[in-house]
């Protein structure tokens, strides 16, 4: 085992890859030169290239969809969106083009592309830079949408994506990038049909991915000191969902808070609560309950800023809530 | 510019673009019975285009086409059954009924679509030219006098509008990509004329921004069109990088099949049907001593015959099973 | 009362606005010569001219991002989308501008902008031309979400948009405009802060929106004719949800099902089903059902299109289920 | 190029240069403090461009700027106070603290930011010169010589890659609006290098593409910049339709505040501080014996004053509310 940042996880998967199949190039704005705005590529311009690392213009549509032609003439594209944010320019592509073309040909055609990008708020970046889509994303079949919470996954789940045939997402939230953690050194791809079980309980079941996680770990911890026991499950795979992973917990503790960064109405939180409501009605001691997002604009000031999401606290005052009322 | 070709190549141009029209007007009485259904945009009047402009390319150069693409399809060599069964909507179509009119797909010859987002076809293109870029053709691959790959774009005069149209040729030409963008000028994006989508309305000269090459071609004279695209794709070919084409030409019918044609006068329309691909083409080879009226009328009744079969063959298609809905949304995994 | 298509009752709000309000002006991709593609605006360019009915080039970004300037600018623009399929290509627009500027400015400015577009499936139009994203929209605050599915409602949304200080979106759901209904021929505006009961019933609550409402009172007929006698609640507003008129319907019928054709997964009807759970949970006799559509890029032959979408049978079968079950 | 100019107003582009350069100082001062947080982009080697261009306008017009406007906020007049208040995410600030480094907004100048998006400017400030075109100014609006309002769009050199470049450019045109497009090549976007970007890296020249007239300007002469832009804006304001101008510049910081600067050499900065140009522009003066060492202390004086007084602003600032969180998502009704 090695100590590593998620950000070191992400640049060692994308050498890995790079080394290992000549189809695999990387490409978007600033991945060369810079180094990527997040650090995650630095270096490998030198190691690999400029045929391979290929710094983009300003250009979201052109060089995500150029990444789908790319993908449907035999290469292994990895394309970086530089943050979700951006990525609203490229939706046309990934909608209409990546996740269609397959069905719409009758099956003729795969489209292996792997894109990357960051996603989430808390930096202080203010209303444009810190949106949370990972539940626009996972609503479009067609595509695989992952979010990588630790750094095995940062690796593994970037190294599994590029063996899938059909496009996949993963957001990468910005607040890990500095995030230290413990890998095997020689960690490979990891499964990404299943979520995972981070911390087993019976009393309550917290449901989460991305960034959150670890807010809601920090609060299971503290729940567990006043004698509640959570069992936190990452999602990991928001689609195709893991609903059976899910099921299986809430069944066990009746109970269940979905943690998610988004703006609630409308929320990946809203699916999840929904396939509870399906499959677990008769098992819940009481309601579903979510903490998300402020329905705002992610404003600049900090205060303000982290009052618009989950915290620690919130998470356990709901958790709470649930618990003594139920 | 035009320049006598022979004999039988001549024909092959007047039969393919004849064959078009034959599909087409065929496709339209179909619609009109609701055996079509859906969006359907017919290519009458542009034939000259797609026929002149496929003959540059080889089995191994890809084509990226619009929502008006029977003419490219067809052109390309998809057999007319599969195209007329997809539009039926049958599992034997080209796209096993999933696609429609609006998008023909037929991997064995790298005809990817049928794209119909307006400007969206431009970035997939320029990702194939991308690949072959990165991926030099392996020897079986080899194909032209110099060498590599084309990836050919059509698309409308009124893409050249969308963002997408500026963002491809600019990354294309930054990167050198072998990809050939052809543009089919018919004057009209929809209802909106030419000069009342873009303020300037010389579609070839905006190549200039990308310090790319880039010619207006004639796009009612199929012998023109086709000159002009060898030149361009063998440029390309070189390695030279992209090239952008614009064919100025004009469609006959309506945009779709429900357009009342408010935007333009039916004097407009009779004028240009002077310029008609077809009949021009055929003048023109009568004149050359080129094809006689047994000519004609062997090439119709061969187009008779497979337009007829493919007729036959789209209704005896089956319908894909209802059960099968969700397959091919994601690749099988074996 | 007046016979009128949902067609002509669109035209004739955008007659009355154009009328009523110098600032008020339309643009979009052949609402002029054309007379926009469902013939929604014919006839205006002739009775109004060419400054105030402005057919753009295609540029969905650039003329959605100039009608929020033009708003900023103190118009009342109404700008066309043709069809949502589009508006992916002006979702950063959308997102990062109509809805952020008045909040990230501190209040200082107002965005009074209507965009108009149609939407859904049904007309074998196929993948790229079927979507349903009023779901993605719902999610944004700093936007209001509309979905007329009468004339009433196509005609009095759109007036009632007009005179809200903030972006408006309204949805027209594309089958709906060959439709005939009836309308006091002077009809103004109408509320859009409430959801409406179109049906009174008992048993079960049918909770949806846009072209599924005629599918909805279908079914909820034939199902009282063997005895189950629905509530149908016409969402109308999507953001904000009316959520008070849903729970004291569910609160009284004890049981519901959302139909949306929305794809299954992440759905807006995932939101509805999650405000269930939330304020109904103990009031429901069984599980919130979903009556969504499946997780396909649409196709486009006719009986796959149809499988892929709610229907009238997948209505009844659903409500049979949840009032036998429970 | 450079013209002689009276001795006031040659004074008072020299110091509103530095002010910018000062705040900013002062900003990236404080940020590694820690009391200003998120993106900051330093506007340092620019000023010549901000102040010259903000001289053509009057304040009747309209600015759209990027999230590089700190320069921008300044020479258009909004006071130092609330900007670092901005900086502190303080209820003072020009956007209640919401905003911070890249959204200033201030609706008393017409300022609508401080727009964060890369080319996402453009299409607003088409649409403000729409606005402005349709609602002719009343007459307490009428302003300079000719008549109308002019909106002026700033953006980068990595914005012209985009796709809305080309439709805002094309839309302006097509339709004549009054928007004058300022673009600041600052040969980088972000580590990207103009030659990495563009195809075509002379970007005035892209203006034929739609027919618009175009110029480029040494944006390091402040003189120069208000030349060019004071007769761009009189042209746009005649009625003659949008304008490109390209004022080619430098930055001498890191694009952000986390950016190791990978992508060029400490060199190539160094030849550019030669054309630093406050430092050039004061040179000149005390050529043209316009400045003396006494003027300039003066100036450096009241800045030091001003930005002090900001900073005291800032300080003593309230915190927004928390309750207030969700306030001005919606437009309260009265
Ligand atoms: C992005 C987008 N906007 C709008 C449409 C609707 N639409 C379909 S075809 C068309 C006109 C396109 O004109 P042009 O590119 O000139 O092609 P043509 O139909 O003349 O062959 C429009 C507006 C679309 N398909 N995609
Ligand atoms: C659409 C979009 N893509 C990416 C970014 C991230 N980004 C912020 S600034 C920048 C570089 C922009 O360069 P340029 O337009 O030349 O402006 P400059 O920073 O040089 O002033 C990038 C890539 C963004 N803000 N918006
Ligand atoms: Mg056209
Ligand atoms: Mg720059």
């Amino acid at each position: 085992m090695i100590k590593i940042t998620y950000r070191e996880a992400v640049r060692a998967g994308l050498r890995e890859a790079l080394k290992s199949d000549p189809r695999v190039f990387l490409m978007g704005e600033d991945v060369g030169r810079y180094g990527g705005a997040y650090a995650c590529s630095r270096g490998l311009l030198e190691e690999f290239g400029p045929e391979r690392i290929r710094d983009t213009p300003l250009s979201e549509s052109t060089f995500v969809g150029a990444g789908i032609g790319a993908a449907l003439g035999g290469m292994r594209p990895i394309v970086e969106v530089m943050t979700v944010n951006f990525s609203l320019l490229a939706l046309d592509q990934i909608v209409n083009n990546a996740a269609t073309i397959r069905h719409m040909s009758g099956g003729q055609f795969s489209i292996p592309l792997v894109v990357r990008m960051a996603t989430g708020a808390g930096r202080q970046v203010a209303a444009q830079h810190s949106h949370s889509l990972e539940g626009w994303y996972a609503h479009i079949p067609g595509i695989k949408v992952l979010s990588p919470a630790t750094v095995a996954d940062a690796k593994g789940m970037l190294l599994a994506a590029l063996s899938e045939p059909d496009p996949v997402f993963l957001f990468e939230h910005a607040f890990l990038y500095p995030m230290e953690g413990e890998m095997d050194e020689h960690a490979g791809p990891v499964d990404i049909s299943k979520a995972a079980v981070r911390r087993p309980g019976q009393d309550v079941t917290l449901i989460t991915f991305g960034g959150s996680l670890w807010k809601t770990l920090e609060a299971s911890e503290r729940l567990a000191l006043t004698g509640i026991e959570a069992e936190v499950i990452d999602l990991r795979v928001l689609r195709p969902l893991d609903t059976a992973t899910i099921l299986a917990s809430v069944r066990k503790t009746h109970r269940a808070v979905i943690v998610d960064e988004a703006w609630r109405t409308g929320s990946f939180a809203a699916e999840v609560s929904a396939q509870l409501m399906e499959g677990a009605f008769y098992d819940l001691d009481g309601p579903v309950a979510r903490v998300c997002g402020a329905e705002v604009p992610i404003p600049y000031a900090k205060h303000l800023e982290d009052a618009a999401l989950p915290s620690v606290e919130g998470i356990m005052r709901t958790v709470r809530a649930l618990c003594w009322q139920s | 510019m035009t320049l006598e070709p022979d004999r039988e190549h001549a024909l092959l141009l007047l039969h393919q673009m004849l064959r078009i029209r034959r599909f087409e007007e065929k496709a339209a009485e179909l619609y009109s019975l609701g055996k079509i259904r859906g969006f359907l945009h017919l290519y009458i009047g542009e034939e000259a285009v797609a026929v002149g402009a496929m003959q540059a390319f080889t089995p191994d150069d890809a084509i990226v086409a619009t929502y008006r693409e029977h003419g490219h399809s067809l052109a390309r060599g998809t057999p007319a059954g599969p195209l007329m069964a997809e539009l039926y909507g049958k599992a034997n179509g080209c796209a096993r009924g999933r696609g429609g009119s609006m998008h023909f797909f037929d991997a064995s010859r790298r005809f990817y679509g049928g794209l119909a987002i307006v400007g969206g076809g431009l970035p997939v293109a320029v990702g194939l030219a991308l690949a072959d870029k990165l991926t030099p053709p392996s020897p079986p691959y080899q194909v032209g006098a110099k060498g590599g790959r084309v990836t050919a774009c059509f698309f409308g005069d009124g893409a050249v509008a969308e963002g997408e149209f500026h963002e491809s040729l600019n990354l294309a030409a930054l990167w050198k990509l072998p990809v050939l963008f052809l543009c089919e000028n018919n004057l009209y994006a929809m209802g909106t004329a030419l000069a009342r989508h873009q303020s300037q309305t010389d579609i070839a000269l905006k190549a200039n921004a990308y310090a790319l090459p880039a010619e207006a071609v004639d796009g009612m004279d199929v012998l023109a069109v086709e000159a002009a695209t060898q030149r361009a794709a063998e440029s390309v070919r070189q390695g030279a990088g992209p090239y952008l084409l614009e064919f100025r030409t004009y469609r006959f019918r309506a945009h779709s099949m429900y357009d009342a044609e408010l935007y333009r006068t039916k004097q407009e329309v009779e004028q240009w049907k002077e310029r008609e691909p077809i009949s021009t083409f055929e003048g023109l080879l009568r004149e050359w001593k080129c094809l006689t009226s047994e000519d004609l009328a062997k090439i119709e009744a061969a187009i008779d015959a497979e337009i007829d079969e493919a007729v036959a063959f789209a209704e005896a298609g089956p319908w894909e099973p209802v059960e099968d809905l969700t397959k091919d949304v994601y690749t099988e995994r074996t």
